[in-house]
């Protein structure tokens, strides 16, 4: 089997398990389900497959598979291939998203069970790994961006997925158009790298090779721009707004795509161009800054959220916002590292609230959800562990990869990078303990419905793989050999950080971890603390950034098309239209005043033409003469 | 010199009898000075050597024409209670005036400014019924031929629409 | 047969075919039905003979001698011949459902009918003042009459009334112009006025520059421009349809014969000072025009204000004939062919569907005639899109020729000025087709009978059809560029 | 003489023209337009005297049968008007105009 | 006859007998499919026979009017092939999806005749004989919209009307003048598009006569300001018409800049430029945001349509190969969505007779093969990565960045402008609970499929294999690029 083929399949089973599923489904009604069930895991299970093996020959021989499938656009330079490239960086990004999207569509088989629109969800399921899996592997950014988008267009679907309400409908309508905004940014981005530097190719190789060309001023615009996409993507702010909401849609897609694989597309991307970043060191400490920013107020705001997603939609913003302090300081495989770890806890605590929620009747909140940790002792397990290592306790795999990135930050010497990711980094403990203490820890108890092994199973692997996916990147200091870092081989900055500094920031943080830990527990469990808490603060109420977005950009936009239509079509150029129309045929009425019907004005007006005719003549005569 | 004054005292009277016709009330007054206007015009056409054209004038217009005015106006036996009333006939006479005069100074002048005069001396005959007979038979055998059906078509129009309904 | 005799005979043909109805008319064997295919008859015969002499260039004097040059038969004149020989047939072909339903056409009408052919063939001949105004009043009173034929309408006796007051009115306007041509000239006929104009300076023709502008508001007059044509409006809705129908398309044709003749052979010299005047007149009557059609009620008053627009855009052709370009010249027969042909058919129509009543036909009669009577609707649209001057029909081409000439002759923003007008006219001759399609019908079906009347009417909207797309490349009939042809060679008959 | 003629002939016109726009009865009216032609008729005559052509004078001659043609039509105008409204105001045929 | 005739007059032929025979109606809607289907047939033919680089082909060349140089000048290039594709694959398809609803001759008569009228627009070569299409292209519209339209569909047809004859009619005048321009320049008369194009004109002069044919193609697009006719005409229109209207004929006035302003001042056009693409911007999101407010489906995308193509001028005026090739590619990707949106939503007010978004809802749920086929086209606008309009927009942005980083920034808010509508117009008529009136919701009858899937396909295959498609177009585009960089010669 040659290699490109082997790419070709693993991007387009998904593609070719959706296109089934999507035409029986509306073609046919009732299929069984295990048809759908086959066709989906079939899809996944093929590309997860080939995902592990095609990593495993990038990793361990360093070989680049690549694939041409056709010429997508050709004008004069611009020469768009749809070819596929999986180098090491690729290969890392499919090594987590293929897997981890096959646990999840095995998760969704029990999650979605009986569900009437199972064909549907699969359909839309498969499709986005499509995209997903052109979004990572494209080898022009281009391509890049179709997958791009093509994840914001199915993340709409799945978001709205239950249109019945159209709350949810809406929710997927703030996902895809929050995300287009960062859109607009990649794309212009694109198309000002195309005009710098297209001429030379548009590959990744080709485009990366040539940035030097391009004059500072104009490269710092491209790199905030392409800066602007992942923030719409990876919900940074200030364009976060949509994640939180995406929460509608059912959990599996929350795991998957709001967790574990898209929203994570913007690290990659920021990644990607690391030689771009690398050049503009202005826009990397803004990247820097908006992470930062993002990881506290996500924090911040997580801390006071009841709805068990919401606690998570947060979580995942602040954990994003750590990827981009990294990313911004230079650390980008310790950023893409962070990233692979969290997949699979945060996969893995979406798919226990996915749980959770399914055992206990569709509750998502955490003050009706408590005590329950009884009922469902395997997924409290779970949970908690997936907890702790969140919260970076050692060694669990959190541990390495989020205190790499605190060391970095420490050694890049922006120390008030560090504090606030210090900061991010204990209230992330606080609010997910919050989380688990307030719904396993309590004095009430109910009982709920038992869990499927198609969603149990999942789960377990993920556990496991939170556990130890940090062995794959251990620090020296620990004797490892960063292997993951070696591998993707990206232009890291390189920071010096002594090892009893390392250490003792790993110590302190450790220890103030576990005071946090303590801290909760003594708040929440086993109290009613969580009661107390109000819904109407400012934090609960997220600082009010919907309102100010709707005040600021929505409101204005719709008295502007207001004012556009009504005001300015309609009134000011249609009436002057139709007053024009109007004053004509006024003005023929006043006219007709003349035709009275009587003869003899009628020869007067014959007589007032000979005059006035005579008066021109005679005065041209005279001038002649 | 006898001529320019004979000229003189005639276009005054028909200046004054054309206007007497245009302002007086009654149509039978303005019929009288019409006749008056046309006798005078008939003179004038004497004056000029034009024999022919003064009897002709002065039987058509004079004889015929006025007396088939006069007989309209016998005839529809129009009262003078229905008359119009024409209460600001005197406004509209000036006003119109006003507006005309532009148009006939501007012709006078015209005609003054052109040196159109050739001041042929007329042969013997000049202007009698030989004369006149002789170049309508030559010259404008056309029109005049025209002129004929141009009286029947006259004709045949007014009995259209004056006859009875049978 | 020779020109010359064709000259001769087809005004002698009428004249005889009219004295012979009159006489014929008295006898008790007369009836309506033999008048009127008597005149038919005649107007076909003078037709075909006409028309058998404008396939070439050619101009003569008839009987010069006995004549004295006043009468010169050439393609021009023999085009217009033609023309308005068609258009009488056809006017009357149309009528014939009007005529007998009506009371009032007696023999007389058709006598009369004859009469002014005469006086048009005659006219569209002359050479010579006189002659003209001769001619011009033997059709002028013959339709002064035929307007007031309907004695027991008081519309139709006010029109007749108005339009014979003005119309003599604007007669003497021609005499005194005349009479001072005359007075400098010391001749009336065309060939020695543009002679004498060609060997002296303008100090000597002042009275000629003068008397020709009173000429000029005659025919201004009669062909209703503004301020000259208040009457129109009035005396086409007291008018009976069909002679409505007459007066707009053929009269106005016959007009233009003179205009155009003593135009471009006398007035051309004076191009400079007549330009601005002619433009005035047409933009103000373009204005007027369309001012007065946008605000009628009625169908055939608002086709008798449009006839005034269409005045302004022959205006604009005959301000844009230049004395080295004389395209527009051109412009003007094929315009007016096109506008006869349509208006004919557009007043066709109307005669049709009025059952001869003397009601006005407003737009909300109309009303979804369209469902019952699908051909009439569409053969009534076909004539308001060649009104409206919309392209495949024969009033765009017209429009196209009038609008490139004067573009020609440096008149851009007069044809501007032309389009916007046409513009507003679009108003107009589309609300007759709105209400035709598209509003519900009102009354029941009506049958109209006539199929004949139907099938002319059919026929004219064929040739409006044709004369603006057709072309002799799909079938050997003549199109467009055989009519521009025959204008070409009108027009250049003239200088021969 | 022939300019004194013409001038002559030039008002005469004028005032005739101002009856007939001024007048309201329909026979003043139709005197004024016969009053038209005269004007012209004078000025011909007055341009054949001074030619020494008879032209003028035939002209005048038609002019004046085209009068006699015309004044037929108006007597029989007069009948119609008179039968139809029993009057000869002007002012009172407006019946067809377009005021609104 | 030869092919681009076929194309021209079969349609108007077959109008014109149907419009004379009275017969029965399944017959003339037999006729119309198979005179669309002849049409098509020709069309596809047309289209595999077509060499991409040879620059005019297909050319008829017959003498109409020789004394004014007018001739019966037909040909078809890279530019008009699209369009010339649109209308014959959209005819059959509006038939198809329309056959059941409407029982009216006069329907599928002036649909024929539009059908010809378009065809005979984008394939005239010469001034003239455009004009005449261009004009009569417009009665059937007129006509459907009288006979077959809502509201207040007289006054709002004579309005349409009106405006667009404005136009027409002062080009006219700009025509005319450039002919007699011609004529005094070389002595005859032409109205040959390749002739013309020698004529030199100073500057004002050529400013004015360019202004003149703007404006009437500014109307028919329309752009800003003259956008007034739009909504209420597409509102008052019935599905067919509306569907002419926006796919084709309003891609006409965008064509014909190419075609005729781009050929014939090609200096001035350049010179304009900048006011047409700040006009086309500004229309771009003036169009986009006025349709936000809007709660009339049929009005939202009458704006959604006018946003796209200033969006289409813009990509004109930009006048490099990425600008051309992009707006050419969007008019067709444009037809091909907005005519199955607007097919769409003649089906959805068959069945629920009400075109406010406000009163439908739900209908995923009861329908949902009609949810997916409207999401998708009403995605496909919004310009989502594999339909036909991404590539398009793409493109466009890039050739406005090209020209202009600024002129870039703005254009690219088009991938915004369109979603501010559109996912409303999704979420109110597609999603939520069912009410009381789409509860009964019927999805798509078998024939409605028939006449989606196509251009479903269609859009998808534009979008994922544009090259293909693309190759027809930029050898033409590269064409006028080289002759607007090429000097002219004797200047």
């Amino acid at each position: 089997m040659s290699d490109s083929l082997l790419l070709n399949i693993l991007l387009l089973s998904p593609l070719l398990s959706a296109t089934l599923i999507f035409l029986l489904n509306i073609s046919i009604a009732g299929v069984k389900q295990y048809i759908y069930t086959f066709l989906a895991l079939m899809g996944s299970g093929i590309s997860a497959l080939l995902a592990l093996y095609i990593s495993y020959f990038s990793y361990a021989e360093n070989q680049v598979l690549g694939s041409h499938l056709f010429t997508w656009l050709s004008i004069e330079n611009f020469i768009v291939e749809v070819a596929l490239k999986a180098d090491a960086l690729s290969s890392f990004m499919i090594l987590f998203i293929a897997p981890v999207s096959f646990l999840i569509h095995v998760y969704a088989t029990g999650y979605m069970n009986k569900d009437k629109s199972y064909g549907r969800f699969f359909a839309y399921f498969n499709l986005f790994i499509f995209f997903m899996f052109l979004l990572v592997l494209a080898d022009n950014p281009i391509i890049m961006f179709i997958g791009w988008e093509g994840v914001g267009l199915t993340s709409y679907a799945l978001v709205g997925f239950y249109f019945e309400d159209i709350k949810n409908t809406y929710a997927g309508n703030k996902a895809f158009i929050v995300n287009r905004v960062g859109d607009f940014g990649f794309l212009s981005a694109l198309m000002l790298l195309f005009i710098e530097v297209g001429s030379g190719g548009l590959s990744f190789d080709a485009i990366l090779s040539n940035i030097g060309q391009i004059e500072p001023s104009m490269l710092s615009l491209i790199a905030f721009l392409l800066f602007v996409g992942a923030m719409g993507k990876s919900a940074q702010i200030p364009l976060f707004v949509w994640l939180p909401d995406a929460m509608a849609g059912p959990t599996p897609v929350s795991a998957l795509i709001h967790a574990a694989t898209m929203v994570t597309a913007g690290v990659y991307m920021v990644a990607r161009f690391a030689p771009l970043y690398n050049l503009t060191l202005d826009v990397s400490l803004f990247i820097a800054y908006i992470g930062a920013f993002s990881a506290l107020f996500a924090a911040i705001v997580a801390t006071r959220q009841f709805d068990i997603k919401k606690i998570l939609a947060y979580s995942t913003i602040s954990q994003l916002g750590f990827m981009f302090m990294a990313l911004g300081v230079g650390a980008y495989s310790t950023a893409l590292f962070h990233m692979f770890t969290h997949s699979f806890f945060k996969a893995l605590l979406f798919m226990g609230a996915g749980a959770i929620i399914v055992a206990f009747h569709h509750k998502q909140d955490i003050r009706e959800l408590r005590g329950i940790r009884e009922s469902i002792p395997a997924l409290f397990v779970m949970m908690f562990i997936a907890t702790l290592t969140i919260s970076a306790i050692p060694p669990l795999s959190a541990f390495f990869s989020k205190d790499a990135i605190m060391s970095a930050l420490y050694a890049s010497g922006h120390i008030e990078l560090f504090i606030i990711a210090l900061v991010a980094s204990l209230l992330t403990v606080f609010y997910m303990f919050r989380l688990i203490f307030v719904v396993f820890y309590s004095k009430v108890k109910q009982a709920g419905a038992s869990n499927s092994r198609s969603m149990i199973y999942p789960m377990a692997v993920l556990t496991i793989l939170s556990i130890f996916a940090g062995l794959l990147n251990v620090p020296e200091i620990f004797g490892g050999n960063l292997n993951i870092s070696n591998w993707l081989n990206i232009l890291d900055k390189q920071f010096f950080i002594s090892h009893s500094d390392e250490i003792i920031l790993m110590s302190v943080n450790t220890l103030l971890i576990i005071g946090v830990i303590f801290y909760t527990y003594k708040r929440y469990a086993y109290s009613d603390t969580i009661e107390k808490e109000s819904e109407h603060s400012l934090v609960a109420n997220k600082f009010y950034i919907d309102e100010i977005y709707s005040a600021v950009i929505v409101k204005p936009l719709y008295a502007l098309s207001v004012i556009f239509d009504k005001n300015i079509s309609h009134h000011l150029i249609d009436n002057t239209i139709h007053r024009l129309a109007l004053y004509y045929e006024k003005l023929g009425v006043v006219f007709s005043y003349s035709e009275n019907g009587n003869v003899r004005y009628y020869a007067l007006y014959m007589l007032f033409g000979v005059v006035s005719g005579f008066t021109y003549l005679y005065i041209l005569l005279r001038a002649a003469l | 010199m006898q001529n320019e004054i004979i000229f003189a005292i005639l276009a005054l009277l028909t200046i004054v009898s054309s206007i007497v016709m245009i302002s007086a009330h009654r149509p039978i007054d303005s019929a009288l000075a019409f006749i008056v206007a046309l006798i005078c015009i008939a003179a004038l056409f004497g004056l000029v050597n034009a024999t022919f054209l003064f009897v002709v004038q002065i039987i058509i217009y004079a004889g015929a024409i006025l007396s088939l005015i006069l007989f309209i106006v016998m005839f529809l036996n129009i009262k003078d209670e229905n008359l119009p009333d024409e209460k600001n006939k005197n406004w509209w006479l000036l006003g119109t005036s006003l507006i005309v005069a532009p148009f006939g100074a501007i012709l006078i002048d015209l005609i003054v400014r052109s040196d159109i005069a050739v001041n042929m001396v007329p042969a013997e005959g000049f202007g009698g019924i030989k004369d006149v007979g002789l170049t309508l038979f030559s010259k404008w055998v056309l029109p005049f031929e025209l002129v004929s059906i141009l009286l029947l078509v006259a004709l045949v129009g007014a009995v259209t629409l004056a006859k009875r309904d049978n | 047969m020779t020109n010359e005799l064709i000259a001769l005979l087809v005004p002698g043909l009428l004249l005889f075919s009219a004295i012979f109805i009159l006489l014929y008319g008295l006898s008790t064997s007369y009836t309506k039905e033999k008048g009127y295919y008597m005149t038919l008859v005649t107007l076909l015969v003078t037709f075909i003979l006409a028309v058998s002499t404008i396939s070439e260039k050619h101009s003569i004097e008839v009987l010069p001698d006995i004549f004295n040059s006043m009468l010169v038969y050439d393609t021009f004149s023999a085009t217009f011949i033609s023309l308005f020989l068609f258009g009488g047939f056809l006017t009357l072909a149309i009528a014939k459902s009007f005529i007998d339903k009506t009371s009032y056409f007696t023999h007389e009408s058709f006598v009369l009918l004859l009469f002014s052919l005469f006086g048009m063939v005659i006219l569209s001949m002359a050479n010579e003042l006189v002659t003209a105004f001769v001619a011009l009043e033997i059709a002028s009173m013959s339709v002064y009459v035929l307007v007031g034929l309907n004695r027991h309408s008081l519309k139709a006796s006010e029109a007749f009334f108005k339009y014979l007051l003005l119309g003599s009115f604007a007669a003497s306007f021609y005499l005194l112009g005349m009479m001072l041509i005359y007075a400098q000239a010391k001749t009336t006929n065309l060939d020695g006025i543009a002679e004498y104009i060609l060997h002296t300076e303008l100090h000597s023709q002042l009275l000629i520059v003068a008397g020709s502008m009173l000429i000029m508001i005659t025919i201004m007059f009669k062909i209703a421009s503004v301020p000259f044509g208040a009457w129109v409006i009035d005396v086409y809705e007291g008018a009976s349809l069909p002679i409505t129908a007459y007066m707009a398309g053929v009269f106005k044709i016959a007009v233009f014969a003179f205009a155009l003749r003593i135009f471009l052979s006398d007035y051309i010299s004076f191009e400079a000072i007549y330009d601005p005047l002619i433009i005035g007149g047409a933009v103000v009557t373009m204005i007027g025009g369309s001012l007065l059609a946008v605000i009628q009620n009625s169908v055939k008053k608002m086709l008798a204000a449009s006839s005034v627009v269409h005045s302004g855009y022959l205006l604009i052709a005959l301000a844009s004939i230049e004395v080295s370009n004389q395209n527009a010249a051109n412009a003007i027969i094929f315009y007016l062919f096109a506008y006869f042909i349509s208006a004919l058919g557009a007043f066709g129509v109307l005669s049709y569907i009025s059952k001869g009543g003397d009601v006005l036909i407003t737009f909300s009669d109309l009303d979804g005639l369209a469902k019952d009577k699908p051909l009439i609707a569409a053969s009534l649209t076909i004539f308001m899109l060649s009104l409206a001057g919309f392209p495949s029909t024969i009033g765009f081409i017209g429009k196209f020729y009038i609008f490139t000439s004067a573009i020609e002759a440096g008149n851009t923003l007069l044809a501007l000025f032309g389009a916007l007008t046409a513009f507003v006219s679009i108003y107009y001759y589309f609300k007759v087709v709105v209400h035709l399609y598209f509003k519900e019908s009102v009354h029941l079906s009506v049958d109209y009978g006539y199929k004949v009347s139907l099938a002319f009417i059919v026929i004219s909207a064929f040739i409006v059809l044709w004369g603006g797309v057709g072309t002799s490349l799909l079938f050997d009939i003549p199109g467009i560029n055989e009519l521009n042809k025959l204008t070409e060679h009108s027009i250049e008959s003239l200088g021969l | 003489m022939l300019q004194e003629y013409m001038i002559l002939s030039i008002i005469l016109f004028c005032i005739g023209v101002v009856g007939l726009i001024s007048r309201r009865n329909i026979i003043v009216i139709y005197m004024s337009i016969e009053l038209l032609l005269n004007a012209v008729n004078l000025s011909l005559v007055a341009i054949s005297a001074d030619l020494a052509d008879t032209s003028g004078q035939v002209i005048s001659l038609i002019i004046i049968a085209i009068a006699a043609s015309e004044a037929a039509l108006f007597m029989s105008l007069f009948v119609v008007l008179f039968r139809n409204k029993s009057s000869l105001d002007a002012d009172l045929f407006d019946m067809l105009g377009s005021k609104k | 006859m030869s092919t681009l005739s076929i194309l021209i007059f079969l349609p108007i032929a077959t109008a014109l007998f149907l419009f004379f025979i009275r017969i029965n109606i399944q017959i003339v809607k037999v006729l119309y499919m198979v005179v669309t289907s002849i049409i098509l047939y020709v069309a596809l033919k047309l289209y595999i026979d077509f060499d991409p680089n040879a620059p005019m082909q297909f050319v008829e060349y017959k003498v109409w009017i020789r004394e004014y140089g007018i001739n019966y000048f037909v040909g078809v290039d890279g530019v008009s092939l699209g369009i010339v594709m649109m209308n014959a694959i959209l005819m059959p398809l509006i038939a198809i999806a329309l056959y059941k609803q409407r029982d009216k001759h006069g329907y599928w008569i002036h649909l024929l005749f539009v059908q010809g009228g378009i065809m005979g627009a984008v394939l005239s070569l010469d001034l003239m004989l455009f004009y005449l299409f261009w004009e009569i292209m417009l009665l059937p519209i007129f006509f459907m919209i009288g006979l077959f339209g809502y509201g207040r569909k007289n006054f709002i047809t004579m309005k349409f009307n009106m405006y667009t004859i404005l136009g027409s009619l002062v080009m006219l005048i700009a025509i005319l003048y450039i002919a007699v321009q011609y004529k005094e320049q070389f002595g005859v008369y032409s109205f040959s598009l390749f002739e013309l194009k020698n004529i030199t004109l100073s500057s004002t002069q050529s400013i004015l006569v360019f202004s003149g044919f703007m404006l009437a193609f500014a109307i028919k697009i329309p752009i800003f300001p003259f956008h007034t006719w739009l909504t209420e005409t597409y509102r008052s229109a019935p599905t067919g018409a509306v569907i002419v209207m926006s796919a084709l004929m309003a891609k006409l006035g965008t064509y014909a800049i190419w075609r005729f302003l781009f050929t014939l001042f090609s200096d001035t056009s350049h010179e304009v430029a900048p006011y047409f693409i700040a006009l086309g911007l500004f229309g771009l999101i003036f169009f986009g945001i006025s349709a936000m407010y809007q709660t009339h489906l049929k009005k939202m995308f009458a704006l959604s349509s006018a946003s796209h193509l200033s969006l289409i001028v813009v990509g004109f005026f930009i006048y490099d190969v990425y600008g051309l090739v992009g707006s050419s590619y969007l008019m067709v990707a444009h037809a091909l969505s907005s005519a199955a949106l607007f097919l769409m939503v003649g089906m959805l007010f068959e069945r629920t007779k009400t075109h406010y978004i406000d009163s439908l809802g739900g209908i995923a749920k009861v329908a949902p093969r009609f949810a997916l086929f409207f999401a998708f086209f009403a995605l496909s606008i919004v310009g989502v990565p594999l339909t036909a309009g991404f590539v398009a927009e793409v493109l466009i942005i890039l050739g406005a960045f090209n020209y202009n980083i600024y002129i870039g920034f703005i254009t690219a808010t088009t991938i915004l402008i369109a979603m501010l509508f559109m996912f409303k117009v999704i979420s109110k008529v597609l999603f939520g609970e069912p009410n009381e009136v789409t509860k009964d919701f019927q999805d798509l009858r078998m024939h409605e499929l028939f006449a989606l899937v196509p251009l479903a396909l269609l859009v998808l295959a534009m979008g994922i294999f544009p090259n293909y498609f693309i190759k027809n177009i930029e050898p033409t585009a590269q064409f006028y690029i080289l002759e607007k960089e090429a000097p002219k010669n004797d200047k």
